[in-house]
């Protein structure tokens, strides 16, 4: 019972959805868009469920006092300043029918001050793993290292001017070795049939993975027949 | 507030609606709009688009009627005497029109998806302009009807038939016991390593099963791989900590690791702790992440499921911590800097045949062999298409020409 | 005639500044080493950007799309919501999945929510086997499906052509044949697989080195964004 | 690595090097370019032409799809895509409806709304020629529903305003009712999602930018399934040189994307400096290895 009205839910939606893509009548093209339409709405429910199991693992840290327990209340405190800005739209301009991030909120004030910056900032951390990654990995070991590696540097002087002028004197004949011209080569050829081939891969595992699922025989993530 | 917007809006939203068909003539027809030849054109009139039909909308669920026309021969692009085409409808052949649809010159279609099914429906199409409309040329009856059957997909079909068919086929033989044979994939050869590493050291084994949701297959395949791990992690007595940024992925990976410490005969070592939800933001997980990491310094870091961005920034914060770090996502953007600061890196399928290769299920294995007879049928038609493709082109042979579009069409989509 | 809320104030906009400022700072700190200035940050943020995504959540999907359904007359007198004329009751079923997910929080009835996954799942199964099978499979054997020659006036352009024709043919196949699982790598299958890995490596190479300008401009983004704190300081 | 305490020579120490070292090199070639303002111009390529052409050849009052799935963390490289297009899409007199997959994303339209619709297209009118239409969620799940119907997820626009009230949804009904979808991203759910639910199930053209990252990606999918795109501020800058040359009057304006190429190009050169540095410290290592 605990896992086999899950399987069933999942090889019923599961097959609408699949029978819809060939079966445009009724009531296949009304699952299709309501399944969609439901998906959303559960997903919001899931940053709730997200949010509360955040909570608990904070205040059970702050209640323990365990270590780094102010750093916990630090999460604790933003999470209610922003949750308490958002949901009662505080300082929002024409109360409770304006939108919950107008200028002038208190919302869209947290957001501006600190959930952007900090998100930039985190993602700006790339440019110099990128370099550090470069430094380490691009060295000519082996073959494979090897056309990782010049395919990389040919890319990478791309949008550089010593990638023009290193090789922008080519004779004619020559001119597919160009820089520019090389990088854009690279790109639409050797990078687009190892991309696609990829692809095929990927789909393929997808779509068995998929079937599995909707057949019951991938299952571990219903977990145990026990209770809870 | 809402209804007086609402209110204010209605009026305006009409008139604008009348500008835009040709306010002038909508003036010279009185109040109604029902179209009919301008007696009085100020110079010559608008020649009226040609061949006006309309059918039932194919391989949909009813309610669409396609009409077509041909352009009008004043429509002379953007800067011509046509501005646009006005499209009525009515449900009788001689009165009763009402306007549709207002669209651009140029347009030589348009579908009108709010036609009733099983009801006779007349259609009249004009050319516009800022001084005088053309006459309108009508079309019709026709009824719109749902299909039972979209038949552009019908190729997909047999496609999928094929494959579901190759997958079914195999995971039956393996049910039954057959022998598959699986090549090496060396990260995963690796993992065994990787946990006994840490078990030696008494650090953790840490594992990120991406930052998607249950939504994306990949996350799927890294919960079957993490079955895979917490198995070793429960036998070798070694700490396993799974920061997740979902919260179904949290209730799976629970659910999952829990069965597997059951499993390995070591429920007592389970903890719900082991998963943890940080937050769905996808740099404040990455914050945090890294956090762990250089706190905790795990000794393995698995990367197992969809990544984005993030991979590199763990990946270099694994590699700064001296951990061994095996990755495996079927994300082609991130791969290479897996392949680039990883140990080991499981390539695109690498990572849904994982769990078929850990867990030597021989039903995963035998779905596995099925992928692959999905890979053989793929590469014989592009040998096959490319073949018949260049002998076309170099013979000029038209039975060749004619069968390599066959074969292509057979794998278009639309 | 209404006022510039406080929020928007002049000297509001200054903290806010100085305040993204030093949580930008405090995130760099962490290339030099762990310390207590990017603890704060991640802990901050953290917070702050569960409660972001449960709000933006609430706000466009839940009460629009759900609540407003359900409860069109109340819900359209209060929020900014345009609603239909009737209640849609059949959005009871999101309704209730949505709440069997969160039994998750009370251990006694978490295995409820396994039907709101096992939904998700289905969901993820079906549309996925369709979308991945026509975008990623039917429709990229069909694009490699090119004619290795094509007729050209230039000797020089119709060789080259032949050359990146056979190199994507070829390429795509020995990658395929990598990808092979069920049949060893040895012999000239082994060779085939083994020129499937240098085009990956290939294609992998040019990703990395492309994606390096995508990093930078980040950079630049934030990197703009601390001269012009301190240009507003001096 | 006890070897190397043993005879660290200078090239197996530059071998080694301590990874804040080139932290510090890179944040200095990004920064320094950007005190003294060094810029470049980069001429349009075949791939972001064509997606101009496509644009350019649409009948005036074509319906323009922009999705803006992004946030501000790829917001420079993306915001200057969405500034080209629409002054692209506006110029021709094109309809453009702004919608979001991500939450992200609304600010970021906005923004465009804020900055460059309103102060430099006065003239034109909200609800007849755009539309702020906002986010809502469900990734990939919502262009399968825009595709069938996509009045029954967007029942107002971001204001809150009664879509029905607006002139320019008059004959919107689903996504195929749309001439082009011009989707920006920079990730999951972004410019592929919209080739996979929306371009290859509805036969609608798809076009669009995405970062650096994404792009390579794309090119399977170009010319068949994309009319083309732009990949990473090169892209953006690309078009913004394809517009120069359309319409003379952008040769003076500000264009986001050429002037932030200068750090770019130190900062490549600073890493393919060390890609040499580095190669060239692993063959003396390899080499002296060799004679013992």
């Amino acid at each position: 019972m605990k896992r086999s009205i899950p399987l069933l839910i999942t090889f019923l939606v599961g097959v609408a959805l699949i029978v819809a893509m060939f079966i445009p009548h009724w009531p296949f093209d009304v699952l299709n868009q309501n399944f969609s339409v439901f998906y959303d709405i559960i997903a919001v429910f899931a940053f709730i469920l997200g949010g509360g199991n955040l909570l608990k693992v904070h205040i059970r840290k702050v209640q323990r006092k365990g270590g780094d327990w102010k750093y916990s209340l630090v999460t604790i405190i933003g999470f209610f300043l922003v949750l308490g800005a958002g949901l009662l739209k505080i300082g929002v301009p024409g109360g409770w029918s304006g939108d919950y991030q107008a200028t002038g909120s208190l919302f869209k004030y947290l957001y501006d001050s600190a959930f952007q910056p900090l998100q930039a900032t985190m993602f700006s951390l790339l440019a110099f793993f990128v370099a550090s990654a470069s430094y380490r990995a691009f060295r000519a070991k082996t073959r494979e290292a090897t056309i990782l590696l010049v395919a990389a540097f040919i890319i990478l002087l791309r949008p550089t001017p010593l990638g023009y002028y290193l090789t922008f004197w080519l004779p004619e004949p020559l001119q597919f070795l160009h820089v520019p011209n090389l990088s854009t080569w690279i790109l639409s050829v050797p990078n687009m049939a190892g991309q696609r081939a990829i692809m095929i891969g990927i789909a393929l595992g997808i779509v068995s993975t998929s079937l599995r699922l909707i057949l019951g025989i991938e299952r571990s993530y219903l977990g145990s027949e026990g209770k809870g | 507030m809402l209804r007086k917007t609402g209110m204010r809006s209605t009026p305006t939203a009409i008139v604008l609606l009348l500008a835009a068909c040709s306010l002038p003539a909508a003036v010279a027809a009185g109040a109604g709009v029902e179209p009919q030849a301008v007696s009085q054109p100020a110079r010559q009139p608008l020649a009226p688009p040609g061949g006006v039909r309309a059918y039932d909308t194919g391989n949909d669920a009813g309610g669409s009627i396609t009409i077509e026309w041909d352009r009008s021969p004043d429509d002379t692009g953007p800067r011509g005497r046509v501005t646009g085409y006005e499209v009525f409808r009515s449900e009788s052949q001689n009165s009763g029109f009402e306007s549709l649809m207002c669209l651009p010159s140029g347009t030589t279609a348009c579908i009108d998806n709010s036609a009733v099914d099983g009801v006779e429906y007349y259609y009249r199409v004009r050319a516009t302009s800022p001084d005088a409309p053309s006459v309108a040329v009508g079309a019709g009856p026709v009824k719109s009807s749902g299909q039972w059957f979209n038949r552009a997909r019908l190729n997909l079909v047999v496609i999928a038939a094929i494959l579901v068919f190759a997958i079914v086929y195999y995971i039956i033989q393996g049910a039954k016991g057959k022998d598959l044979y699986i090549r090496k994939i060396s990260g995963l050869e690796a993992v065994d390593e990787a946990v006994g590493r840490a078990t030696e050291m008494g650090r953790p084994v840490l594992f990120i099963p991406g930052i998607q949701d249950m939504d994306n297959v990949q996350t799927v395949a890294g919960m079957t791989i993490l079955a895979n791990i917490a198995k070793r992690t429960a036998t070798y007595e070694t700490a396993l900590d799974v920061p997740v940024s979902r919260s179904i992925v949290m209730s799976t990976g629970r659910e999952t690791v829990k069965q597997a410490y059951l499993e390995a005969g070591r429920p007592d070592l389970y903890s719900d702790d082991i998963v943890h939800y940080i937050t769905d933001e996808q740099f404040g997980y990455v914050a945090a992440v890294d956090g762990i990491m250089v706190r905790q310094k795990p000794a393995a870091c698995f990367y197992l499921g969809a990544f984005f961005a993030e991979s590199l920034i763990l990946a270099e914060t694994g590699n700064s911590i001296g951990a061994i770090q095996v990755a495996g996502t079927a994300m082609p953007t991130q791969l290479p800097f897996f392949v680039a600061a990883c140990d080991y890196t499981l390539i695109g399928e690498e990572l849904f045949a994982a769990s078929a290769y850990l867990s030597k299920d021989r039903m995963m294995m035998g779905s596995l062999k099925g992928q692959d007879a999905g890979k053989a049928v793929a590469m014989l038609f592009i040998l096959a298409g490319v073949a018949v493709a260049t002998l076309a082109a170099a013979t000029g042979n038209e039975t060749l020409a004619g069968l390599g579009e066959w074969l292509r069409q057979f794998f278009a989509i639309n | 005639m209404e006022d510039t809320p406080i929020l928007a104030s002049p000297l509001a906009q200054t903290i806010s500044l100085w305040i993204a400022a030093l949580l930008t700072l405090m995130i760099f700190s962490f290339l030099y080493k762990d310390n207590p200035a990017y603890k704060f940050a991640e802990h901050l943020f953290v917070g702050v950007s569960a409660a972001y995504w449960m709000t933006v959540g609430f706000w466009t999907t839940l009460i629009p799309n759900l609540m407003a359904k359900l409860f069109p007359s109340r819900m359209g007198t209060i929020f900014p919501v345009a609603v239909g004329n009737r209640a849609e009751y059949f959005y009871i079923v999101p309704l209730v999945f949505g709440i069997l997910l969160l039994t998750r929080l009370y251990s006694r009835l978490a295995w409820l929510s396994r039907w709101a996954m096992a939904f998700i799942i289905g969901f993820a199964a079906g549309t996925n086997f369709t979308r991945y099978l026509q975008s990623d499979f039917v429709t990229q054997i069909h694009s490699t499906m090119i004619p290795l020659y094509e007729p050209t006036g230039n000797i020089m352009t119709a060789v080259g052509r032949i050359f990146s024709n056979l190199v994507v043919v070829i390429g795509v196949v020995c990658a395929l044949i990598y990808f092979y699982f069920s049949k060893p790598h040895e012999g000239s299958f082994g060779k085939a697989a083994r020129v499937g890995i240098w085009v990956l490596m290939a294609a992998f190479g040019a990703s990395f080195g492309y994606t390096v300008m995508a990093r930078v401009s980040l950079l630049t983004g934030r990197m703009s964004f601390l001269i012009t704190w301190v240009q507003s300081i001096f | 690595m006890a070897e190397a305490n043993t005879g660290s020579t200078w090239f197996e120490r530059l071998g080694a090097l301590d990874r804040r070292v080139i932290f510090l090199l890179i944040a200095l070639a990004v920064i320094i370019p950007l005190v003294v303002h060094y810029t470049t111009t980069i001429p349009a390529s075949r791939i972001v032409l064509d997606l101009y052409e496509a644009v350019e050849n649409l009948p005036s009052g074509s319906k323009v799809l922009i999705s803006f799935d992004y946030g501000p963390s790829t917001a420079p490289e993306n915001q200057p895509m969405a500034t080209a297009f629409t002054r692209h899409c506006l110029e021709k007199g094109h309809k453009i409806y702004l919608i979001a997959l991500w939450a992200t994303g609304p600010r970021q339209s906005q923004q465009l709304i804020d900055e460059v619709i309103k102060v430099e297209f006065p003239d034109k009118v909200y609800g007849e020629d755009y539309i702020h239409l906002g986010y809502k969620a469900g990734n990939q799940g919502l262009i399968n529903a825009l595709l069938s119907d996509f009045n029954s997820m967007y029942t107002s626009d971001l204001a809150g305003e009664d879509i029905e009230g607006f002139p320019m949804m008059e004959g919107i009904g689903t996504l195929k009712d749309f001439d082009i979808i011009l989707a920006i991203g920079s990730g999951f759910p972004g410019t592929k999602e919209w080739v996979q639910f929306a371009g290859d199930p509805g036969d609608i053209p798809v076009g669009g930018g995405t970062t650096a990252v994404m792009a390579p990606l794309l090119y399977p999918y170009y010319p068949k399934q994309m009319l083309g795109f732009l990949g990473g501020l090169q892209g953006a800058a690309e078009y913004e040189a394809a517009l120069m040359n359309g319409y003379p009057k952008y040769r003076t304006m500000t264009r986001r994307a050429s002037t932030t190429m200068g750090p770019q190009v130190t900062a490549h050169l600073v890493i393919v400096g060390f890609i040499l540095i580095g190669n060239l410290t692993y063959l003396m290592e390899r080499r002296k290895k060799r004679k013992y």
